[in-house]
């Protein structure tokens, strides 16, 4: 268990690496610089003497530079908005993700697997074409658009919440449907076909022999085998969902994370672009070990192999 | 006996439906098609902003017949009055002969997508599971690297870093490069669950006792490729590619809110739905903008969804097993 | 296991959501307003946007400052008028003796030489250093030996750390330290210590003198009528002494490795306390009580601002909606009082409510802003095909055959103003306009064929570069050029940064443009088209323009100053047409009814201080 | 064995006439056809036949473990005698009991036994749990109880250390182990009747001995009536009181285990003893093999399922006077030796009926049944 935690946490830092280093490749490589920013410009004196301040006029020094502050947890300077250093704005936003991320989940789950398994248990029924239906109507829709729906009907319409914006609980709600939409379809269809494979093996059979009801059969014995491949899903979809929907942070006006993978691209903010995505990528690499263990606490045949 | 034919027709009827559905969508693009680039030419702006959709045409029967108006087909005077069925944008065009178009281009990029997902994704899965182990553990950890990559940031990335090289392969200046970008940006991404999939598939074969004896009678690479592994992975890869199409015209829509996806005024469908829901307001309610695009999305959406779901259930076959509980 | 281990992940989960909404909700502020972007930043010298001269505005106060309803200048902490000496050039202004930092402590004239010295600083100073060397004697060559100096001493650093310097790098180093290279000061610590002994000294030439703690002597390169109005912008504000605390030094010298001197960028934040920081301090009517990060921004009341007493409103708070829908539909439900901006596609529904009187609280406001486009003037070729804009007949061609009521009425229809000129008529006193030209397309297909594209033949497909907002314009532009002229578009639609790489590298034919005005003067926007000025998008270079230009600026006769003004627009919109102005902006914003005391102006300047809010 | 034997006074389960049927790409497919067994109180009745031959579909119809759809009971009555511990219900017919009432009857009266102890186990519970969960199903008793019943069990089914086991998952078990395991579940709720099914198919001859020798052990201390379902002729003779021979969905042949032995009738009955290698043998010889395999349900050949098999109708297609002897039908009977004769004949002829030959001893042969009268 240990030594499979030491190799996990080893193939994870490379990992973090090699995407550390792709996107600095990426981000060095594309046109335009971060002190452009106004309408006028600045004269390139001032910006060659700015780029040497962060170390900016060699890549190579960047590189290292960079990597030596965020191994310290410090991701730098920010030129968006300079008022602010990369570390603050991260913990400023990465929060409201977070929570938003984790509703999300906890949404997905609990309303994604009762209909996977109950299309799974009625399967080729109308409920289970009913579901399916809806729930592929649900993500056939953009995010944008369901969003915008639930925005007029709930927020201005209902008036059940408000519109937009971050500050209190009851902000929460609309956002955190909108995203989970998508990985609660993706729910759905794992579950299903995990119940239907389930339901099939014979320890099912051997579970109603003993004279189990169908709920516990279902509940108890086919489910807990059923979420494995939904588990190993939710690694890398916790990890997405925390550090934020661009889309759906721009459809209520969330100050997320989500946001700065666009805004930091589009301004080309190398610092916050590469804090922004080591953020992630540590957090996709912690949410793959947690699912991991969880996944060896669930299924001891993973433990034995580990 | 009846409630086994039943059970059946119902596991079909998914397939069937979205076949029919998307068949249905792809007729009609292709059918209004001629009329829809003669009414972009000859769109004259003219028209008011935003008309709601009426059966009567807003715009004169002049604006789409040059020449005697009088001696215009029936099919014609038919398109012309299909122009305001599903309403005008805010540049007075018709979003009749804005959606059959966008479709047909979000199709496009889907399949190019998927194509490119499917070749890609095979390659490379196939090729980790054929060599095996270095090799193996080293592709997969650049998949791995891959997916660890900010999906929407890639994109974005991909496509400020492409474009000029792109433009300048495509001489400079045409939609050609702004589409092929996008379709990379797309496609560099979808391969890669792709790959995962023909790589775990391939492993499987690879234990089959039938590639094994095979490979014992001295059986060369290519011919097991030929005989064994490439005709059994044309299923999944099937099946996933037509999951891709979704997925691809999905993540194209995201990349038109953005306002980085098709560039104006090539419609596609994410295009449309993303300009109608920038016009959703408590005011006025341009509730055709948002509805017909979308409207047409879902059906094609859901018909490939439909489609592919079937598809792997059809290649699965413990998808098919018999359940105790039911 | 899984019924162990959900508990946690469900406390896991709760205490997440806990420790984000710890973020503290305030109490309701008395004006609440939302603005689509954060704020960029509230450093003074720095700042270059709308939004953020609202925030500054409210919490520092300069030697003037506008009247809301009028925008004339009005006394801020110094008094008017100044004294101005015969020849125009030397303004002495007396300051108020009650004006006060938000500490309490006394503003004084050290306090405004702070703030414009940091604003001429390399790295410090952005967008708009220009309003001080521009004007001030001595700040230019101030300013661009500071920008020399940097530019050396970034080679000299590299020099330090043996990597390679180019042959540019090795003139500049030459230049200053002689041919040898042995001349050269041998440490990179020793090129610092020679640039930094220097650096208050030559400060010293430029005319801002501070002889007492009340006086402030400024002493300019040539008349400037309009700079009572030009002291009111952020750039000019005072800062207060504290931000010294922050500055980064290298060993001993005041300045960085690079030569810049620079200032920890949290200075203005209020709970900011390292190395003995206060927080900010602001001599405006408010200050600074809160700022979270792109989600609000508070401002209470400056309890030791001068007119404290008249203050009513004591707490606005700013909330930021990225998307403008969503903060429209939170003002109608009435969580916000005011919206600066309501620019969304939807806008022109908003105009006809306004205009309408359908909905009292929706005023539109003429902008002082002009939409236009540039044509590339200097390129020969762009991505390898000729540019035919070089040929002004094209462009003149170009600007008769469209119509511009047709992009004002029917395709954006949120009443905004079709533009002639580059400068919107009737908001500057004294000022009027030449009309530009009109839309002729029989005119402008001959001047087509003249310069020897008959009916568009021969016209390679142009370039037009566009951000998306502007994507409804531009297609119906490039429709009625197609129509007219037969020309053929290739539309890219870029972001806004991409954008503004390929205007400034010129990979564009024609390319969107706006600008703003700074200050009420025709200046502000016929100086964007002078030869090399950094806005100059177009490449335009017409010396009798750059002479009429200079020329406007000697006499003190307004009468005879506008006809000079005229006369270079009239060369701009009527002849050689290196721009083509489309529109003059006419924002909608909303006001809610309980709100008092906010006039909608030209400049969306909104002081505070004067509104009242009923409950 | 008749339908009016359903008395049930001295049998525990009686299986009466029970056909099933599947659906197979839209077809009805029967799979079991007329199938009736009774299983007498404290006895061990075996059900034996090759794979496929639908033992285990009989055996899974008990409990009504068949996946509906596609399998369908067609007719039939499975019938439970009146509990001797409670007398409150009657006899009951399983195929007609509500699901509820079914729940109280699987594990606690009729318990199973499965071929695959591994895949039958649950993986992810550990081995102990899943005993509790048998008892806690059907006895109101408290975890700690429980559990100590499991631990008591699992001792019961010769487990060395039956904590550690309690703890164990399904894969940490050795073969052996797991099915001792399934075997303390299926007895965790003091069940009347096991079926076990096939339960020793999957493990080495050593461990499947031991678990033979504990099944009968456990037979005669709890009074347990068995069905055991098998295709090893090897676990019959050592465990069984009574046998049934199924061939093709049919019992072909039904005796005690020892007439079976002495004087097997049926040529399939036959063709599998041969089939079962013996060490006595002087020297190595080669085995008798019935040759083809069981037909598939929806391709089953007409009459006799197993004439093309046959060796016996075989014998007499290859007889020159074959249809001399065809037409010489022995005095007791009227029925035409048709499984010698031309398949248009056998086509029409139908099934063969199981026919008592001598007490106790069924067989359903044209030939044999004649040849015995």
């Amino acid at each position: 268990m240990t030594r499979m935690l030491v190799r996990r946490l080893l193939a994870g830092l490379l990992t973090i690496a090699c995407i550390y280093a792709i996107t600095f490749t990426m981000v060095v490589s594309i046109p335009g610089n971060p002190f452009q920013q106004g309408q006028h410009r600045l004269s390139s004196d001032v910006e060659s003497a700015l780029l040497a301040r962060y170390h900016m006029d060699n890549n190579w020094l960047y590189f290292w530079e960079f990597l030596r502050g965020a191994v310290r947890l410090d991701f730098g300077p920010t030129f968006t908005y300079a008022d602010w250093t990369c570390n603050q704005i991260i913990a400023a936003s990465l929060p409201i993700s977070m929570s938003i991320g984790l509703a999300a989940m906890l949404i997905a789950l609990m309303v994604g697997v009762p209909i996977g398994v109950t299309s799974a248990v009625r399967r080729h029924s109308w409920l289970d074409i009913s579901a399916t239906t809806l729930i592929l109507t649900g993500i056939s829709l953009p995010t944008f658009v369901t969003g915008s729906a639930l925005l007029i009907a709930v927020g201005v319409k209902l008036q059940l919440a408000p519109v937009g914006g971050w500050g209190t609980l009851s902000h929460l709600p609309l956002p955190a449907i909108t995203l989970s939409l998508p990985f609660m379809a993706y729910i759905v269809r794992l579950t299903r076909a995990g119940m239907i494979d389930a339901l099939s093996a014979d320890f099912v059979r051997t579970a109603i022999a003993k004279g189990a009801s169908r709920q516990r059969v279902i509940w108890r014995h086919a489910l807990p085998v059923a979420l494995l491949p939904v588990l190993s899903f939710l690694g890398p979809a916790t990890a997405q969902a925390v550090t934020g929907s661009f889309v759906v942070e721009k459809v209520f006006g969330i100050p997320g994370m989500g946001q700065h993978f666009v805004n930091a691209a589009l301004n080309r903010d190398p610092g916050l672009l590469l804090g922004a995505v080591l953020v992630f990528s540590t957090l996709l690499v912690a949410f793959n070990i947690v699912v991991d263990l969880l996944y060896a606490a669930l299924d001891p045949r993973i433990s034995e192999a580990l | 006996m009846n409630r086994l034919r039943f059970t059946r027709s119902r596991q079909k009827a998914p397939v069937i439906v979205g076949g029919l559905l998307l068949f249905g969508l792809l007729a009609v693009s292709l059918g209004t098609l001629e009329h829809a680039i003669q009414w972009h030419n000859v769109q004259t702006l003219t028209g008011a902003i935003r008309h709601e959709p009426s059966l009567e045409p807003v715009v004169p029967l002049t604006a789409f017949v040059s020449g005697d108006v009088g001696h215009a087909s029936t099919v014609t005077k038919l398109a012309h009055r299909a122009t305001s069925w599903f309403g005008h944008d805010d540049l007075g065009r018709s979003l009749f002969y804005r959606v059959w178009p966008g479709l047909l281009v979000s199709l496009a990029i889907g399949l190019a997508a998927a194509f490119i997902a499917a070749v890609v994704g095979t390659t490379w899965g196939a090729t980790a599971a054929i060599f095996g182990g270095r090799v193996d553990r080293a592709m997969m950890r650049v998949v791995d690297v891959l997916y660890g990559l900010p999906y929407i940031l890639m994109v974005i990335l991909l496509k400020i870093a492409l474009t000029e090289p792109l433009a300048k392969l495509f001489g400079g200046r045409t939609v050609g490069a702004d589409l092929a970008i996008l379709l990379v940006a797309i496609g560099g991404v979808s391969w890669l669950t792709m790959a995962r999939v023909v790589r775990g598939q391939v492993l499987a074969l690879k234990q089959q006792p039938y590639v094994e004896a095979a490979r014992a009678t001295g059986a060369s690479t290519y011919y097991l490729l030929r005989h064994h592994l490439l005709p059994n992975l044309v299923g999944p890869v099937l099946t996933y590619a037509t999951l891709v199409i979704p997925q691809a015209i999905l993540q194209e829509s995201f990349l038109s809110f953005l306002g980085i996806g098709v560039q104006a005024p090539t419609p596609s469908l994410g295009r449309l739905a993303a300009d109608g829901i920038e016009a959703v307001n408590t005011f006025v309610g341009f509730w055709w903008l948002i509805v017909f695009p979308c409207l047409v999305l879902v059906i094609a959406l859901v018909s490939l969804n439909f489609i592919g779901d079937a598809l792997r259930d059809a290649f699965d076959p413990k998808s098919n097993q018999a359940a105790l509980l039911s | 296991m899984v019924r162990t281990l959900s508990p946690l992940i469900t406390l896991l989960i709760i205490g997440g959501i806990c420790w984000v909404s710890l973020g503290g909700q305030e109490s309701p502020a008395d004006l609440t307003y939302a603005n689509p972007q954060g704020i960029h930043t509230l450093d003074p010298a720095r700042m270059s946007w709308t939004s953020d001269f609202r925030v500054a505005l409210n919490l520092w106060e300069g030697l003037t400052t506008w009247n809301p309803e009028d925008l004339t200048p009005t006394p801020g902490v110094a008094n008017l008028p100044p004294a101005v000496s015969q020849d125009g050039l030397t303004y002495t202004f007396t300051l108020r003796p009650d004006a006060r930092w938000s500490n309490g402590d006394p503003v004084t004239s050290a306090d405004f030489v702070r703030g414009w010295r940091r604003g001429m600083e390399p790295g410090t100073g952005m967008d708009y250093t220009f309003f001080l060397t521009d004007h001030i004697v001595g700040a230019a060559s101030y300013a661009s030996w500071r920008r020399e100096a940097v530019s050396r001493l970034v080679p000299m650093s590299r020099l330090a750390r043996e990597w390679e310097i180019d042959t540019n790098q090795r003139r500049l180093l030459e230049d200053t330290f002689g041919t040898e290279e042995r001349d050269w000061p041998r440490t990179h610590q020793d090129a610092l210590q020679r640039h930094a002994s220097l650096i208050d000294e030559r400060f010293n030439r430029v005319g801002i003198a501070a002889p007492n703690a009340h006086t402030l002597v400024v002493r300019l390169v040539a008349p400037c009528p309009y700079l009572l109005d030009l002291l009111a912008m952020p750039i000019f504000l005072p800062i207060h002494e504290s931000i010294e605390r922050l500055r980064s030094r290298t060993n001993d010298l005041p300045i960085t490795e690079q030569g810049l001197v620079t200032y920890d960028p949290q200075w203005t934040k209020p709970d900011y306390h390292a190395h003995g920081y206060g927080g900010l301090v602001t001599n405006g009517a408010y200050r600074l009580a809160g700022w979270h990060f792109k989600r609000r921004l508070r401002l209470t009341a400056n309890p030791y601002f001068h007119s404290a007493a008249s203050v009513q409103c004591q707490t606005v708070d700013m909330v930021v909606h990225e998307n403008v829908s969503a903060s429209i539909m939170a003002y109608e439900r009435g969580a916000i009082d005011f919206l600066p901006s309501m620019s969304v596609p939807y806008d022109h529904e908003i105009a006809k409510l306004a205009q309408t009187g359908a909905r009292p609280d929706f005023v539109l406001t003429n902008v002082l802003a002009t939409y236009f486009l540039n044509f590339n003037c200097v390129s020969e070729t762009v991505g390898g095909v000729p540019n035919p804009f070089l040929d002004r007949r094209v462009r003149k061609a170009f600007a008769l055959a469209i119509d511009k009521a047709q992009i004002v009425q029917r395709v954006l229809g949120r009443g905004d103003r079709t533009a002639g000129s580059f400068v919107p008529p009737g908001v500057i006193p004294g000022y009027e306009p030449p009309p530009g030209l009109g839309h002729d397309a029989n005119a402008a297909r001959a001047l087509l064929a003249e310069a020897g594209y008959p009916n568009g033949e021969g016209l390679p497909m142009i370039d037009l570069l566009y951000t998306p907002n502007d994507s409804r314009i531009v297609q119906a532009l490039a429709h009625m050029w197609g129509v007219t002229l037969g020309a053929t578009f290739n539309l890219r639609g870029k972001e806004s940064r991409t954008l503004a790489d390929d205007k400034i590298n010129r990979r564009f034919m024609i390319a969107r443009g706006n600008w703003y005005a700074d200050y009420n003067d025709p200046t502000t926007f016929l100086n964007c088209l002078l030869t090399g000025n950094g806005n100059n998008d177009s490449g335009y270079a017409n010396d009798a323009y750059d002479t009429i230009l200079a020329a406007a600026n000697a006499p003190r006769d307004t009468a005879k100053r506008a006809a000079l003004l005229r006369r270079a627009e009239t060369i701009i919109v009527e002849d050689d047409l290196p721009i083509l102005p489309i529109l003059f902006y006419r924002e909608p914003i909303a006001l809610s009814p309980r709100v008092h005391g906010l006039f909608p102006n030209a400049r969306m300047w909104f002081p505070f201080r004067y509104v009242t809010v009923t409950p | 064995m008749t339908e009016t034997a359903t008395i049930l006074e001295t049998s525990v389960l009686e299986i009466q006439d029970l056909s099933v049927s599947f659906d197979i790409n839209g077809r009805r497919v029967p799979v079991v056809e007329g199938v009736s067994l009774v299983i007498p109180r404290g006895k061990t009745v075996a059900l034996v036949g090759e794979s496929g031959c639908g033992k285990s579909v009989t055996a899974l119809s008990v409990l009504r473990l068949l996946p509906e759809p596609p399998a369908c009971v067609d007719s039939g009555r499975i019938l439970l005698a009146a509990s001797t511990a409670s007398s409150e219900n009657g006899t009951v017919d399983l195929l007609r009991l509500r699901d509820a009432a079914l729940r109280h009857v699987r594990g606690a009266r009729v318990a199973m036994v499965f071929q695959e102890p591994l895949t039958a186990l649950h993986p992810v519970m550990p081995a102990g749990a899943q005993i509790v969960e048998a008892i806690q199903l059907h006895e109101n008793v408290s975890q700690r109880d429980a559990k100590t019943k499991a631990i008591a069990l699992l001792d019961d089914v010769g487990i060395d250390k039956p904590d550690q086991c309690f703890s164990a998952y399904t894969h940490e078990l050795s073969g052996g182990m797991r099915q001792r395991v399934m075997i303390a579940m299926a007895l965790a709720a003091d069940p009347e009747v096991l079926i076990a099914d096939e339960p020793t198919t999957a493990l080495d001859s050593v461990v499947q001995a031991q678990i033979l020798d504990l099944l009968a052990k456990l037979q005669a201390a709890r009074g347990l009536g068995v069905l055991m379902i098998t295709h090893d002729l090897g676990v019959v003779s050592r465990v069984a009181d009574e046998v049934s021979v199924m061939y093709a969905g049919h019992i072909v042949e039904h005796a005690t285990t020892q007439e079976l032995f002495a004087n097997p009738q049926h040529p399939y009955t036959v063709g599998l003893m041969q089939c079962v290698p013996r060490i006595t043998a002087n020297a190595p010889t080669r085995l008798t093999v019935i040759e083809g395999s069981v037909p598939r349900p929806e391709s089953k050949p007409a009459g006799c399922a197993f004439h093309p098999r046959c060796l016996l109708a075989r014998q007499r297609a290859s007889e020159p006077e074959m249809d001399t002897i065809a037409l010489e039908p022995p005095a007791t009977t009227s029925v035409p030796r048709r499984c010698a004769q031309a398949a248009s004949t056998i086509t029409s002829s139908g099934t063969p009926e199981l026919r008592e030959i001598s007490t106790g001893h069924f067989v359903a042969c044209w030939e044999t049944a004649d040849a015995h009268h």
